[in-house]
């Protein structure tokens, strides 16, 4: 099989196991079983991509030529397998901890959300292996479309207006801004191509070309740099699987995933470091970065408290690619990962509490630490991968980061980012600490009768915390697609 | 009106001669003034007349709607036939001058068909809807 | 005299005089027509204007009643669009070739090769009945087409179905779903046979 | 036989449709229909093709060479009108044969078949003809069998809808006629080829202005252009579904097309833009059409009145493609001629469906049908996708070059229009998807509803399948309206 | 300018500005019915008048050297006198079956019967 046709069925492979989960709706145990065959092969497929793309091969392949000119087309690019690497391999597990959820938690519908999750994931993949802008922006949408039933899931009225705010801000942001600058790109540069050092220097002044920054930046949505982050929260309404989903992993992700892969093969970093708005943006970013901190302290429910970190988080990311340095793409990239499987767990754990104990709201896990050990030990784990601090993770991309906005020049960025750092180290270890040294209320619940998450949960939380512990120890693999994506 | 016999009488040595006319108007058409449409017309204000007199009833006894109906289809596809007959004779559609060796003589035979397919159309439509208004008569006010 | 005729169309309210009156107008714009030469299009319009569309309407008003209602105040907006439309035309014939002039384009290019052609061509003498039946065969058979369509329409409109009558959803009462739910099986005349036409 | 297509385009329909009213029998008309609208369709594929192989097609009616005979002449532009004219034709007839049954009077079948193959003819016989007054001819057979079929719709709305339309539609070609007599009269021609030769030499005359103007309004008000606008959404809400899906995607796309050949054909490029600044006037209206009636269509609880306002909003860009007079905007407007009928006629389709099995598309009426009738509103979510123009549908073709058409222009304002009106199709296609999928079926419905029968759905998923397809893959599309918009423009390939 | 000719040509304007009047300002039916109609032979007869040649004949050939009327006006106006009284045919129709559905056939009251205002 060539490298190509696997990158094709990177994208495919998910549909049909979409297809079969739904043709195996009677039986859950298949259907579940279908579930994880194909997040499983889909990773196996996406770790065979990995020793070509270092050695230096970028399969490519072309679906379709929708008009002349544009076309429906993959491209493998380090940065792009990058993100399938940490999108695949998140899938499994959080398939695993859905079967979990959606069982514990006696979810209606179990169906469509597995089909729709992996239908999801097929858009991340094809979001991240696009070769591009068209195909990035098809994947992109399509992604939004498919998480929407994922959103209101529950159907209830709150649930339905959530969906309208997560369906109205990412596509209203991405058809009025995105899909502009991308007609905008094509019409001045006659290609939307992501190419290594850009496309788009010295095809148009560069006050056209801040402009056009501006609209990627705030057309993807995703991204949630303020004032477009509302959906995120909103779409807390969700089941944790989807939180999960959305704020770690798929929709996110994409986000932030565009904002560098248009930084770094459509304007290139060195054209980037030219425009005048790239400097305004950073500082847009690094806006949302403290307002996001902020915000989260004033949430006593956990998972909007978490939604709120990660608008923050990601801002981490569009700084990094807005910084225009190496080091800033290489934090970037870097906090992709990190945070992925950092805020991940912290979802996870979110929802097995939320399981096991039906509680939401922070001050209320008074003492659910004796009876959950497990659970908020993986929440430390993985807030200190937020944090930043060793030995998680997260301490090497905001090493980066940091490095990069020292390049830059920028000291009130790094201030920035070590403010927000120590905002997060309160917001996110009050809980754990909650859950440990308080004791329990009686009134509540007197820990009788509270277990920790069914299994499958469990495992995966522990997974994703471990691995957050094993990315401190060897951060390697993803700094070497990350090197190669700058100095290439 | 069915009885006034002096009407009647008078409709009855009436309508023949305007179904003459008609057909005058028809023939004549290549001469003066009139041809299908008209002659049609006039055809079917005869009959309408008739039906005015003796009632709906009995003109549709003696013209059905069906047969009215029949009519206004047949005239189209006698006009739309003599087009695809030009067709597989060879010429161009509604190109009359194949209907004969003559050219002229076959746009003197082709202007005669269509007009015919317009008389009977005409005839066939004005009586359909001379009936379809009849036939409402006593179900409104 | 038409503009007379007209007028006191646009005034009376007797829609049997309205009828008698379009009537009467069809004949004099036939008679128009005869001035101008144009003796196939009098004879048409005395045939249809004045006779055909004279007794459809008398027949429509035989179904309907005859009075019109007389409208309460003169209304603007049409009094504004008719003079916007008749300025231009004004406007327009300023610069029309003049009245009857031998010399205007419109009697030329293509309507002498119909004059002087049509004779060897087709070779009958009414020159009007030359162009309709054969160089404009194909908009008589147009024009055949649409009288067949507005006999279809009429009998479409028309022709009697006992079981239909009265079947009509009455949707100006909000139709809540229930009710109309049922409307698939159209035929049950039993839901609301009590419209207004009936009275 | 092949040179004798162009006639056979319109005359066959013409023949079939004589023949359908003699049957009086619903089920023989019906096939009758079919052959000829599939047989229909063919040959406008077949003429395509010729045209796009070996140029302009034309052919003397009558063997009357032009002007002095009625010549039929087929460009690429006519071509693929002819194509969407038949290819929607012939989809609405599979479809129409459970519909009708259900909401038109069984005794009726053979002359609604009768008129739907006329106004069928009459539409063909527009897009196919060189001739000024055969347009005239056409348009007229084609609207009074309009007229009668829309007024075949259950509710009795339909009737005054029907009449309303009729009053505009006589207005509407009365003027048009007013605007060819003028013309006639300066240049004693009404071959279109041979008026666009004269015009130039008689256009700094006061009349052909007139004729222009009178033209456009007439036309305008044929296409439903804001503000004369006001008899389609009575027209599409009442009439029968098939009737509503037929003339939905086809009739204001003929008006388009015959709005394109004066304006662009026989006034000329020079004349209509240049001297009359048509774009001036043509571009506000389109775009407060495409703004207002996609606000209208927001709050409509009728999803059929919804998407009649949606349809006036569509018919906005693609006067909005066409009055920027530049090869992608032209392309943008032809394009979205196919690419509405496509999704439109999928959409009222679907809603034909919906109305099989409740008998009402009233909003509220259609709640939890998203697990009643699956692969009905999967349909209508397929199409509606298509209508807000998300990626690989039509609709984001049409989208793309209309926006890339504005952007050349650097008129800012259009663009910002077009993006927030697309918003503006996601909230009002929403709101269906909502109350399809999210609120739960009525319970005290005693009988229970199913999916709608084959017969109904195979069609409509035929054209959200085309709509899909034509946006994955738009280079034949595309092609022809690029090249279509080429030859208007008089600019070479 | 020829402003006789002119008047003419007017005279037929303000026919067909009072048919289009009656069209749109009246209420009942019948009465647009009538004015369209009026508006309509307005029109024909504006055209007839563009075939009209002084001092011409009716286009029938004779023998000699005589000047004829422009026919192709007459052929036009043929098939529009035809399509105009077909419309009519249906319009009629529609307004009987209005009539019989709502019982009235004045705009107003329509709307009233329809939206209850």
């Amino acid at each position: 099989m060539t490298l190509a046709m696997t990158s094709g069925l990177i994208v495919i492979l998910p549909i049909a196991g979409a297809l079969f989960v739904g043709f195996s709706s009677k039986w859950p145990n298949v259907r579940e079983g279908f579930g994880l065959i194909t997040a499983g092969g889909l990773f196996g497929l996406v770790l065979t991509l990995i020793e070509p793309v270092k050695n230096g091969q970028r399969p490519e392949l072309t679906l379709v030529e929708v008009v002349p000119g544009i076309e429906l087309a993959l491209r493998v690019e380090p940065l792009g397998l990058l993100f399938a690497l940490v999108a695949s391999f998140l899938w499994i597990v959080t398939t695993l901890y859905a079967i979990g959820y959606m069982r514990g938690h006696h979810e209606e519908n179990q169906t469509r959300f597995f089909v729709f999750f992996a239908i999801a994931i097929a858009g991340a993949m094809g979001v991240a292996l696009s070769a591009n802008l068209f195909t990035l922006f098809t994947f992109y949408e399509a992604l939004t479309l498919c998480t929407f039933p994922l959103v209101t899931h529950h159907g209830t009225k709150e649930a339905k207006k959530a969906g309208r705010v997560y369906l109205g801000i990412l596509l209203g942001t991405s058809v009025c801004f995105q899909l502009l600058a991308i007609i905008w790109t094509w019409q001045i540069a006659g290609t939307v191509d992501f190419m290594n050092g850009g496309i788009l220097a010295g095809t148009a002044s560069n006050g056209v070309l801040s402009v056009i920054l501006v609209l990627f930046v705030f057309g993807v949505g995703k991204a949630a740099v303020m004032p477009f982050h509302r959906w995120l929260p909103a779409a807390m309404v969700a089941p944790t699987p989807v939180s999960a989903l959305l704020h770690a992993v798929a929709v996110v992700k994409a986000g932030v995933f565009t904002i560098l892969k248009v930084a770094i093969y459509i304007f290139g970093i060195d054209l980037l470091g030219v425009l005048a708005s790239t400097i305004w943006l950073a500082w847009a970013a690094a806006a949302t970065i403290i307002l996001g901190s902020l915000v989260a302290f004033t949430k006593d429910n956990l998972k909007a408290r978490l939604a709120y970190s990660t608008i923050s988080q990601l801002s981490y990311i569009v700084l990094g690619a807005l910084l225009a340095n190496e080091w800033g793409i290489i934090g970037g990239g870097m906090h992709i990962v990190m945070h992925a499987f950092g805020k991940i767990t912290l979802f996870f754990a979110a929802g097995a509490v939320l399981v096991a104990a039906h509680e939401k709201d922070i001050s209320c896990m008074r003492g659910l630490g004796r009876s959950m050990p497990v659970t908020f030990a993986c929440f430390f784990v993985g807030s200190l991968s937020i944090i930043g601090v060793p030995p998680a993770g997260g301490a090497w991309s905001k090493w980066f980061l940091g490095l990069g906005t020292l390049e830059a020049g920028q000291m009130g960025l790094l201030i920035v980012l070590m403010v927000s750092s120590l905002l997060s180290l309160v917001y996110l270890l009050e809980v754990p600490a909650r859950a440990f040294f308080s004791s329990p209320r009686e009134d509540v619940h007197s820990g009788k009768g509270i277990h920790e998450a069914p299994w499958p949960s469990l495992v995966a939380m522990v997974i994703t915390a471990l691995v957050t512990l094993g990315l401190f120890l060897n951060p390697d693999p993803f700094y070497e697609l990350m090197t190669l994506v700058v100095f290439s | 009106m069915e009885d006034k016999i002096i009407i009647r009488v008078g409709a009855k040595t009436l309508i023949p001669f305007i179904m003459v006319f008609a057909l005058y108007v028809q023939f004549h058409g290549d001469y003066g003034p009139g041809g299908g449409f008209q002659a049609g017309v006039i055809f079917a204000a005869g009959f309408i007349l008739y039906g005015l007199i003796f009632g709906v009833d009995m003109a549709k006894k003696v013209l059905p709607l069906s047969v009215a109906w029949l009519f206004g289809s047949a005239g189209v596809l006698i006009f739309a036939g003599v087009g695809v007959v030009t067709l597989l004779l060879g010429g161009d559609f509604l190109d009359y001058s194949v209907l004969a060796h003559d050219p002229e003589h076959g746009q003197h035979w082709g202007i005669l068909l269509v007009e015919l397919g317009v008389l009977t159309t005409v005839f066939g439509v004005m009586i359909s809807i001379f009936y379809s208004f009849a036939g409402r008569r006593g179900l409104g006010t | 005299m038409l503009v007379l005729t007209a007028l006191a169309l646009l005034k009376l309210n007797n829609l049997f005089a309205v009828a008698m009156l379009a009537g009467i107008y069809s004949l004099l714009s036939a008679a128009l027509f005869t001035v101008m030469d144009a003796v196939d299009v009098a004879f048409t319009e005395a045939a249809v204007g004045a006779g055909i569309s004279t007794v459809l309407m008398l027949g429509c008003i035989a179904l309907v009643g005859q009075t019109s209602k007389q409208p309460p105040k003169p209304a603007f907006l049409p009094l504004f669009v008719v003079f916007v439309t008749g300025g231009m035309l004004v406007y327009g014939t300023l610069d029309i070739p003049p009245y009857g002039d031998p010399d205007n384009p419109v009697h030329h290019h293509v309507a002498d090769y119909y004059l002087e052609d049509s004779s060897h061509d087709i070779g009958i003498p009414n020159v009007v009945t030359s162009v309709l039946a054969s160089y404009r065969g194909y908009d008589t058979m147009g024009e055949t087409t649409v009288i067949f369509a507005a006999m279809v329409g009429v009998l479409l409109l028309l022709v009697q179905s006992p079981r239909r009558r009265g079947s009509y959803k009455d949707s100006s009462l909000k139709s809540s779903y229930h009710n109309s739910s049922d409307n698939h099986s159209m035929h049950s005349t039993s839901e609301d046979d009590s419209y207004p036409g009936d009275n | 036989m092949t040179q004798h297509l162009p006639v056979l385009q319109v005359a066959i329909p013409l023949l079939a449709s004589a023949v359908c009213a003699i049957v009086r029998n619903a089920r023989i008309a019906w096939l009758i229909a079919l052959a000829t609208t599939w047989t229909a369709f063919v040959i406008a594929l077949n003429l395509l093709f010729r045209v796009q192989s070996e140029g302009i097609i034309s052919y003397a009616l009558g063997g009357w060479a032009a002007p002095y005979g009625i010549e039929y002449r087929v460009d690429l532009l006519n071509a693929f009108i002819l194509v969407i004219v038949t290819a929607i034709g012939s989809v609405v007839i599979p479809f129409a044969l459970k519909s009708v049954e259900c909401e038109v009077d069984k005794s009726k079948g053979s002359l609604f078949y009768t008129a739907y193959i006329l106004c069928f003819t009459g539409l063909l016989g527009i897009a196919v003809t060189g001739d000024v007054f055969n347009v005239f001819v056409f348009l007229e057979i084609s609207s009074l069998s309009a007229y009668a079929l829309i007024a075949m719709g259950q509710d009795r709305k339909a009737l005054t809808a029907s009449f309303q339309y009729l009053i505009m539609g006589a207005v509407g070609a009365t003027f048009i006629v007013i605007g060819i007599g003028l013309m006639y009269v300066m240049t004693g021609t009404l071959n279109m080829a041979d008026l666009a030769a004269r015009i130039p030499e008689v256009r700094a005359n006061r009349t052909i202005p007139v004729a222009f103007g009178f033209l456009t309004v007439g036309i305008s008000l044929k296409l439903a252009l804001f503000p004369l606008h006001l008899w389609l959404p009575n027209a599409y809400t009442y009439a029968p579904s098939a009737v509503t899906a037929f003339i939905a995607s086809t009739a204001t796309k003929v008006a388009v097309y015959v709005l394109l050949r004066f304006f662009f054909t026989i006034f000329g490029i020079a004349f209509s833009f240049d001297i009359m600044q048509l774009h001036i006037v043509l571009l506000p209206l389109a775009l407060i059409a495409i703004f207002s009636m996609s606000l209208v269509a927001i709050f409509q609880q009728n999803v059929k009145r919804m998407m009649a306002y949606s349809s006036l909003a569509q018919i906005g860009y693609m006067i909005l493609g066409i009055s920027m007079v530049s090869v992608t905007g032209l392309t943008a407007g032809i394009i979205h001629l196919f690419n509405h009928a496509m999704m439109k006629g999928a959409l009222f389709m679907a809603l034909g469906c919906v109305m099989y099995r409740i008998g009402s598309v009233d909003i509220s009426a259609m709640r939890g049908l998203g697990k009643r009738m699956p692969w009905t509103m999967a349909a209508f979510v397929g199409a509606g996708l298509s209508l807000i123009g998300v990626p690989l549908t039509v609709g984001f073709i049409s989208k793309w070059y209309l926006i890339l058409g504005a952007l050349e222009q650097s008129w800012w304002p259009v663009v910002v229009v077009v993006l927030i009106t697309s918003l503006m199709a996601v909230v009002y296609i929403w709101r269906v998807v909502e109350v399809a999928y999210f609120k739960d079926y009525p319970d005290y419905d005693c009988k229970p509803v199913c999916e709608a029968p084959l017969g109904l759905l195979v069609p409509t998923w035929v054209l959200v399948a085309t709509s899909f397809y034509f946006g994955i893959d738009a280079s034949f599309t595309t092609k022809i309206a690029e090249a279509a918009a080429r030859t208007l423009l008089g600019i070479g390939l | 300018m020829n402003l006789l000719g002119l008047v003419n040509y007017w005279a037929f304007i303000i026919l067909m500005m009072i048919g289009l009047y009656i069209l749109l300002s009246r209420g009942n039916l019948i009465k647009k019915m009538v004015g369209l109609s009026v508006f309509q032979t307005a029109v024909f007869i504006m055209y007839i008048s563009m075939g009209k040649v002084q001092g011409g004949t009716a286009p029938i050939l004779m023998n000699g050297d005589v000047a004829y009327s422009n026919p192709l006006p007459h052929v036009l106006i043929l098939t529009a006198i035809v399509v105009g009284v077909a419309t009519t045919a249906v319009g009629l129709s529609l307004i009987v079956r209005i009539h019989e559905a709502y019982g009235t056939i004045e705009e107003d009251e329509i709307q009233i019967e329809d939206f209850g205002t």
